[in-house]
């Protein structure tokens, strides 16, 4: 269904993968000179899990028309702010610098993308608040990237993918979070993956829609690891913010969870209370794509979950999850589209609740 | 009282030194004694949770953190891990400490008293021989 | 310290099929009857040879008494699982147990990397299923074990097997070294149709030698033990989208000790994602989560233990209950006990089907 | 320093042993018998999660080192029951009295080490290396150690590192060569910074935790497979240590390469070089050719040294290498490389042989020096 | 800065040993002239496949690899055709540069384009192994014949491997089948055997050149970081894939099979001979299906190419291990269009052997095994 | 043996930043402006013989340790197109390997036009008019 009303919050938008050469103002000069050189600029850096042309990747009328002169800043308002009445939108460029093994170039890389994103997107565009892409696989350029970036409020999460070079709970990845929390920013954890492991247990499919599947499975794990490994005992005010992964699988989580933990607490005993508590409080997760059919269902996958606190409106543009601006599964209440548009995003991006828009959501003009 | 008459005297207390345990079964129910620290607790013999037989299960400490990675082991001997799943309960109070509002064990009243005390009273009746110079347990139910 | 257990349930009295029980061997040598002298020589000087750093078996210590039941270590020594009269009296016997599915787990050959003594041990604990457990208690029931990385032994063992009614399914590893959709699995699903035997998948060993989770390696055994329900569908959504079951139409899955809770969600998410990348799969000619319902049964060991538990009940409508299989996991820790681990109400219909029934018509037991 | 050598080789079985009394024995292998034999080095905390958990139950044999494979004990050397290298009579008589070096190296490869875990294996390195202090390095004056650090988590190495360094029978800091990540990878950093601070050189030791295939195709089918792809693991420290520039960082540091094979240094060296000169410009802290690194901070331990049967191939390798000081001496025991004594390729008597039995173990541990005053003149 | 390439006679350095031999390459790259080439040779399934997904690897990014080369395109920087095609995506200026130029009067086709047998979609492996084998014979072989083609197939299916080399063996313009060293388990492993069957049955050589992508770290120890380390990798992966082979027995059960390792290196050979000599002697109750030292194996079923050349600061040093390698198992190869191309007199002038041993290497051993005039 | 001087070039014909191959005297050589300063090498990398011309121009990258990047003296050395040897343009030296690997490096020099047609170059095939500066190599 539509949006009924204006002012909403999309959590999960996604700006398109500019060519290297555009990031090229932004690098240092040994970097400039290493992509010149070795024509790594010329390299497109896309990501294997989100194939360009793929049906699921972008929508086919989203996608850009040769030759009609339309910049992507104006299409992006064309398509995915204007029609659904968005008051702020979390963008993402997930960039496959996050992909490299030289961390020195990845980390390069991810700064020249965050700039790129500052100057390009958030300066032109009020309602866009940014994510700022780091490097998962070295702790030290990843911290320095959020310290060097915190100071600009329009960034509001620090973004890594859900499948990356290690699970996001160990030790090592720590500073990252400490640093979020210092700065009041969010750990956003994206669906894809850097395929340094297989994206199942026991290895490599063969189809795409395998991988894209397979994303929740990540989720699971991701989640259970930063509860595990005590990362909340660490920073007990850090959000997790679940990007793209669905929902319909978090009771059983829960559940599974905490019944282990009741055997189980003892080998990591700075876990003092359900697993699934923390969960609730410290996690959140964007709407699309809805995999759960119907809004009975949802309803009842709430109920399960225990709390409707944990559901944030997204579109996932331009990814295709649903047809026009029917963003919304028919039929939920209009409490619930409330908090999930609205109340959510607010109290779960630290750098949101500050007020950043405090105007109240306006009820849209009816659409015919 | 009709308390007391269903005391039971279900051993000789300097047979269950500090650390031990017994299972017994009176007036049909299956019960672990525990010996913790000189003090004497019983307690049913099935986990409210998925039935084991928690006398069977390890006597232990609280395993506690004060920041992952911190490990320090507190009240060595208070706690009892089901056999089954692992579930931890605190022997003195039969609470789960992970579920200490839902999963509680059945307790029972473990006392010491002196066989002279004992011989006087109904006890005698118990299968078990009493010699008024020696300390026994005794169970309430 | 055994004591009789007391009253008989519900459970009991329709007399139940457990689904998942582990015999264990008291050492390698007790499969050693079953191989030659060459092979025995082998086993002693190189032992098992697999895709993970320690041949122990546990990169991540469990956290009771090495996995098992604390309460089921013999007295006569002996790993739990090894001793058949134990096995009766603390659970045959005590929770009535009419048909037990043997699920052997060590040392059959499912993670050994030499190719040849995989076939050897594959072949010698079904031996050894058959000689020191079948034939001593007519209650259990064997499971084939065979190498899934070499699909030609599997199809000539499980076609030996086949004719052997103590055989009432196949056992194969999902952590295979691919998942278990890729073709080079394909000989074996042809077999266990041929051969009408439903294929049991429990999570066990390191076979492919894959990190458990898509993240990499976990740091706990609490993450370990929770990536049994994420590796596991991994496979299945493996087998769905190569197209297994367009293949063979009359394959039937027992997923044993995976959960079954996940099933709703993955089943929706499967059939979202489909609708968007059909063309990449063109093979499928069904919505993913209809192969599901026709191929796929769930055994109920570890019971999921909602907050509310009247939210189980529900779970189970959408998947069906018809398609649920009762089972113990013992002498492992996390065993179920039948007369304690349902909290929820069932209609006499419901826990016939849940306790005997389904398990009845997928074995094809009397 | 003025070190005295004998180069007469005395009557077998005379007191000062096989090579004057004076050679350092860089690889010995001791074992944990079971983990039992850890638990009184424990604490309160993790005996209990031992003994509850049936860890002490678990065997902790390594799939790179099983037990009863034929190179992994000599016959001669292995004892009736038990892990190979877990009995300290057959170290004692069978090899330190009949060899006689002034200092035998003692590795011990446990699977603690590969616990997933961070802190139970760092727990597990702390207790085996308190193990080996106390049930060997106590009870004869000839054994040193390395110190067993866990190799998931560089902070709990560096701390162990910094609890031991106080004691001077342990020269070196062991790792393997197949790990987690690349020897070289910044993680590890806090690990070398620690063993530079107390001149510990970095020994690592052939061995995978079987986090990645030893064969970069995937898992082979057979030990042997493994085994012979230790060198490649190898081959892959040299590339990983020298091109993350861990020697640029820390110019002092040494690594020694241990059960390596040694002989196919050279020719990796000759394509390392090579590549280099095109490609440096990606990690340019490397400012001289990857060769002269390697020779200035690798070392390498003698056995098992791969040649054809005869064949002078170490002489060989020193000239590629245009250096005979990176070959230390080392028996491998309890390991089945060689028959009888013949554990030195080259005559005893050579002035080769010299520097690999004294003067390079010398040279490249530190903390050597401080023994033997009756042999260091 | 474009450069127009200059005439053979200006390049040759020393020509001398070389008169008048018509030198065997083998190692060419030909590439697709446009990316959209190769979709001409697949059908029309295969075509939307690959305009909706493109390939499908076990690698994040989806159209390079996550180890920059240090070289564009790993090519030589004077090999970009004036045409605007990708470097060794223009037969002419090919036959310029190279086959001309360096008097090559037969060249061995190693398209490594997309790589079929990486394909995690296994069908369309095969669709794509088949185009590319028919893309080089309409593309290269029909256009000049002094270029041979390579049977590329999907390796992890061997069914469709067979079916592959069945329909393209009895064409001679195919002189080999092609692997990647980077399958999915090592080649060793008797999944695989089929494809050797099929080899020896067909009389054709298997070549295996570096590279492919099967979702394992090229080390034991996990991802190195730098090109540097990863390009080295390579050798490492070229000596575990020939310990799997000789180990699992394949050599045994095929004892007409012959192997040519491309790209690999050479000088590692002898001290890897050594090491799986002295101790499979030890663990041979492991290995019992060996009937011969390992050793012998390499010695009697694989030949190696000369590219990229070792370059040991002694020459003498290269000599000694070609000898140690067997001079009759060695061939000469470029790599043209990469950037690691190695000249022909350079590595003439490297060797320093007589005129009849060097003629061999450059020429001779290549066309007896590969039965070329 | 005496030198001689050719006229190679207009200054004009190679702009800061970019090299040309010029053939003097019978030899190829790669003739280079470094922000207008010009330099000779031999066309030839010493290695395998790349054409030197074809190799892009690039600065130096050095690190004082692991991770820290400085690119120093931008568009003073030549990459052989082939195997990436760096060469310094200014004296012909490889970087890695100053002793043995080495580009002949030729003298160079600017003249102007009005001075050259009245010495002996004109003979040169090159043809030189007053107005303009050329670039003059000495082998």
């Amino acid at each position: 269904m539509k949006l009924p009303f204006k002012g909403v919050i999309d959590c999960d938008l996604h700006l398109p993968s500019p060519p290297t050469t555009a990031l090229l103002p932004y690098l240092p000069t040994h970097w400039r000179d290493q992509l010149e050189t070795r024509f790594i600029h010329k390299m497109n850096f896309q990501l294997t899990s989100y194939p360009p042309n793929s049906p699921l990747t972008c929508r086919e009328d989203w996608r850009a028309k040769k030759g009609d002169g339309e910049s992507d800043l104006d299409r992006l308002r064309r398509q995915a702010l204007d029609p659904f009445g968005v008051d702020i939108a979390v963008a993402s460029l997930l960039h496959g610098a996050i992909a490299l093994f030289n961390e020195d170039m990845a980390a390069a890389l991810c700064s020249a993308v965050n700039d790129f994103v500052a100057h390009e997107w958030l300066d032109p565009e009020p309602r866009l608040r940014g994510s700022i892409l780091i490097t998962g696989q070295n702790t030290d350029h990843a911290v320095a990237e959020i310290e060097r970036l915190a100071h600009d409020k329009r960034f509001v999460q620090v973004i890594l993918p859900v499948m990356g070079d290690m699970l996001p709970g160990k030790r090592q990845m720590w500073p990252i979070y400490r640093a979020c929390e210092r700065h009041g920013l969010a750990l956003a954890l994206h669906a894809g993956s850097t395929y340094r492991f297989p994206t199942t247990g026991s290895g490599w499919p063969s189809f795409q829609v395998e991988d894209y599947i397979a994303n929740s499975a990540g989720f699971e794990n991701a989640i259970v690891s930063l509860l595990s490994e005590g990362v909340f005992s660490e920073c007990p005010n850090l959000r997790v913010i679940c990007l793209e992964g669905g929902f319909g699988w978090l009771p059983t989580l829960i559940w599974r969870l905490n019944k282990e933990w009741r055997g189980i607490r003892q080998e990591v005993p700075w876990i003092t209370r359900q697993p699934g508590d923390i969960l609730r409080e410290r996690f959140r997760f964007t709407l699309q794509p809805v995999e759960v059919p119907d809004a009975a269902l949802i309803a009842r996958i709430i109920g399960h979950i225990g709390s409707d606190d944990l559901l944030l409106f997204s579109t996932d543009y331009p990814h295709a999850h649903f047809e026009g601006v029917e963003a919304l599964p028919d039929g939920l209440p209009e409490a619930l589209i409330r908090k999930i548009t609205r109340d959510n995003p607010l109290a779960a991006y630290p750098r949101l609740s500050g007020g950043a828009s405090a105007n109240q959501p306006e009820k849209a003009e009816q659409r015919s | 009282m009709t308390r007391q008459l269903n005391r039971h005297v279900i051993g000789r207390a300097d047979d269950l030194p500090p650390g031990s345990r017994k299972l017994v079964q009176v007036a049909g129910r299956e019960i672990g004694v525990f010996n913790v620290h000189g003090a004497f607790y019983a307690l049913a013999n099935r986990c409210p949770h998925g039935g084991g037989s928690l006398c069977e299960g390890f006597v232990t400490g609280l395993s506690i953190s004060a920041h992952p990675g911190k490990y320090e082991l507190v009240r060595e001997g208070e706690f009892l891990r089901c056999p089954l799943h692992g579930w931890e309960f605190e022997i003195a109070t039969g609470q789960s400490y992970c579920d200490p509002k839902n999963t509680r064990l059945r307790t029972f009243n473990a006392s010491v008293e002196h066989g002279a005390e004992l011989v006087k009273g109904p006890y005698v009746a118990e299968s078990f021989e009493v010699k008024i110079e020696e300390d026994y347990i005794v169970l309430d139910l | 310290m055994n004591v009789p257990l007391p009253s008989v349930t519900s459970a009991q009295k329709i007399g139940i099929v457990d689904c998942d029980i582990h015999p264990v061997q008291r050492s390698a040598a007790d499969l050693y009857p079953y191989m030659s002298q060459r092979w025995r020589e082998h086993s002693e000087m190189f032992g098992p040879h697999i895709r993970q750093g320690l041949t122990g078996m546990q990169v991540y210590p469990r956290m009771m008494a090495a996995g098992q039941r604390a309460d089921s270590y013999p007295a006569g020594g002996g790993p739990p699982g090894s001793d058949l009269d134990l096995m009766r009296s603390q659970h045959l016997d005590a929770v009535g147990v009419e048909w037990g599915m043997l699920v052997a787990l060590s040392k059959g050959g499912m993670e050994e990397r030499n190719p040849d003594f995989a076939t050897v041990l594959s072949h010698a604990v079904n031996d050894w299923q058959r000689h020191d457990w079948v034939a001593k208690e007519p209650r259990l029931l064997a499971g084939v074990v065979v190498p899934q990385e070499d699909a030609d032994f599997c199809v000539k063992e499980i076609h030996l097997r086949a004719q052997d009614k103590a055989f009432k399914q196949i056992i194969i590893s999902p952590r295979s070294a691919e998942p278990l959709g890729r073709r080079r699995y394909w000989p074996i699903f042809a077999a266990a149709q041929e051969c009408g035997l439903p294929i049991g998948l429990h999570p066990a060993a390191f076979s492919g030698g894959a990190p458990s989770t898509s993240a990499g390696w976990p740091t706990y055994y609490m993450q370990e033990h929770y990536a049994f329900c994420t590796g596991m569908q991994g496979n299945i959504v493996s087998m769905i989208f190569e197209g297994v079951f367009e293949q063979f139409p009359n394959l039937k899955i027992a997923l044993i000790e995976s959960g079954f809770t996940w099933m709703p969600a993955m089943c929706w998410r499967m059939d979202a994602a489909f609708e968007r990348m059909r063309k990449e799969v063109p093979h499928l000619k069904r919505r993913p989560s209809e192969y599901i319902r026709d191929h796929f049964w769930f055994a109920t060991q570890p019971m999921e233990e909602p907050e509310n538990p009247a939210h189980l009940p529900e779970i189970i409508e959408w998947i069906g209950w018809d398609k649920l299989l009762f089972s113990t996991d013992y002498p492992h820790w996390d065993y179920d006990d039948p007369r304690y681990c349902i909290r929820f109400r069932m209609t006499d219909a419901q826990r016939s089907m849940l306790f005997r029934d389904n398990a009845r018509a997928l074995y094809g037991l009397p | 320093m003025q070190v005295r050598m004998d180069h007469t080789i005395p009557a077998k079985g005379a007191a000062v042993g096989l090579f004057g009394g004076a050679a350092v024995d860089s690889d010995v292998h001791i074992s944990v018998p079971s983990v039992k034999a850890l638990l009184p080095y424990l604490n309160q905390y993790w005996r209990q999660q031992f003994l509850t958990r049936g860890i002490d139950r678990l065997s902790w044999n390594m799939t790179s080192d099983p037990p009863n494979a034929p190179i992994t004990a000599r016959p001669d050397r292995r004892p009736t029951s038990g892990r190979p290298g877990s009995d300290f009579s057959i170290l004692k008589e069978k090899h330190l009295d009949v060899f006689g070096p002034s200092a035998a190296i003692a590795n011990c490869i446990y699977g603690g080490a590969a616990l997933h875990s961070e802190d139970m294996a760092a727990v597990v390195c702390t207790a085996v290396n308190d193990w080996i202090a106390a049930e060997w390095l106590d009870r004869d004056p000839r054994l040193r150690a390395s110190i067993v650090v866990p190799l998931n988590n560089a902070d709990l190495a560096a701390e162990e590192i910094e609890r031991r360094a106080g004691d001077p029978r342990f020269v070196q800091v062991l790792m393997l060569a197949m790990g987690e990540q690349p020897l070289g990878k910044r993680a590890h950093w806090p690990i070398y910074a620690a063993a530079n601070r107390h001149g510990l050189p970095i020994g690592v030791h052939a061995g995978s935790l079987y986090q990645h295939p030893a064969l970069a195709g995937g898992y082979g089918s057979y030990f042997l497979e493994d085994y012979v792809a230790q060198a490649f693991g190898f081959e892959s420290c040299v590339l990983s240590l020298v091109s993350e520039g861990v020697f640029a960082k820390f110019p002092d540091l040494k690594f020694v390469f241990m059960e390596s094979g040694v002989t196919w240094l050279p020719a990796a060296l000759w394509r390392f070089d090579k590549t280099w000169r095109g490609v440096r410009a990606e990690v340019p802290w490397v400012k001289v050719p990857p060769s002269q690194i390697v020779r200035d901070h690798i070392r390498l331990t003698l056995q098992p040294f791969d040649e054809p049967e005869g064949a002078g191939r170490l002489e060989r390798f020193c000239e590629q290498m245009k250096s005979d000081e990176m070959v230390l001496f080392s028996t491998d025991f309890p390991h089945w490389h060689f028959e009888g004594e013949a554990a030195l390729p080259i005559s005893a008597s050579s002035p080769l042989a010299r520097k690999i039995l004294w003067d390079n173990p010398r040279g490249t541990y530190p903390r050597l020096n401080a023994l033997s005053p009756e042999i260091a003149a | 800065m474009s450069i127009d390439v200059l005439e053979p006679q200006e390049r040759r350095k020393s020509g001398g040993a070389l008169q008048g031999l018509g030198v065997v390459d083998c190692d060419i790259h030909p590439q697709f002239s446009t990316p959209g080439e190769i979709l001409e040779f697949l059908p029309e399934r295969w075509r939307d496949y690959v305009r909706t997904y493109g390939g499908f690897y076990r690698q994040p990014l989806a159209d390079t690899l996550s180890h920059p080369r240090m070289a564009p395109d790993v090519a030589r920087a004077d090999s970009w055709p004036p045409s605007g095609a990708p470097p060794g995506g223009d037969l002419a200026f090919m036959q310029k540069q190279h086959l001309d130029a360096n008097n090559v009067e037969h060249g061995m086709l190693m398209p490594l384009n997309r790589g079929p047998g990486n394909q995690r979609n296994l069908e369309y492996g095969a669709a794509l192994a088949t185009a590319v084998n028919d893309w080089q014979i309409a593309c290269w072989v029909e256009r000049d014949p002094r270029l041979h083609a390579s049977i590329v197939c999907t390796q992890e299916h061997t069914p469709f491997a067979l079916a592959e080399i069945e329909r393209c063996a009895p064409d001679k313009r195919f002189s080999q089948i092609m692997l990647p060293p980077k399958s999915l388990e090592p080649l060793g492993r008797r999944r695989y055997w089929p494809i050797f069957e099929a080899a020896q049955a067909f009389n054709l050589p298997i070549a295996l050149h570096v590279g492919g992508i099967n979702g394992y770290p090229p080390t034991g120890s996990g991802w190195p970081s730098y090109y540097i380390e990863e390009q080295h990798t390579n050798v490492q992966g070229m000596q575990g894939l020939i310990t799997s082979m000789v180990i699992e027995g394949v050599f045994e059960q095929f004892p007409k099979l012959r192997m040519v390792l491309v790209e690999g290196g050479i000088a590692w050979a002898p001290p890897l001979k050594w090491r799986l000599d002295k101790h499979w002697k030890r663990l041979k109750s492991e290995a019992p299906h060996l009937k011969r030292l390992p050793s012998e194996y390499i010695r009697d079923h694989i030949w190696f190419t000369t590219q990229p050349l070792d370059e040991p600061p002694e020459d003498s040093d290269l000599l000694e291990t070609f000898e140690q390698v067997g001079l009759d198992r060695i061939m000469f190869s470029t790599d043209y269009p990469h950037w690691d191309f190695d000249e022909p007199s350079f590595v003439a002038a490297k060797l320093r052997i007589g005129p009849e041993k060097l003629r061999a290497i450059m020429s001779g051993n290549a066309r007896e095994l590969y039965g070329l005039s | 043996m005496s030198k001689s001087r050719f006229v190679v070039a207009k200054t004009g014909d190679v702009a800061p930043g970019t090299s040309l191959r010029v053939n003097a005297g019978g030899r190829d050589i790669a003739l280079f402006n470094v922000s207008g300063e010009f330099f000779a090498l031999g066309d030839r990398c010493p290695h395998e013989s790349g054409s030197l011309c074809a190799g892009k121009i690039v600065g130096f990258a050095e690190a004082d340790e692991p991770g820290k990047y400085r690119l120093v003296r931008d568009g003073e050395f030549v990459r052989c197109p082939w195997h990436g040897w760096e060469f310094d343009i200014r004296t012909g030296k490889s970087w890695c390997d100053p002793e043995k690997s080495r580009v002949r490096a030729y003298q160079t020099g600017v003249a102007a036009g009005s001075d050259l047609v009245e010495g002996p170059y004109v003979a040169e095939t090159f043809k030189v008019s007053v107005e303009e500066n050329y670039v003059v190599i000495e082998i």
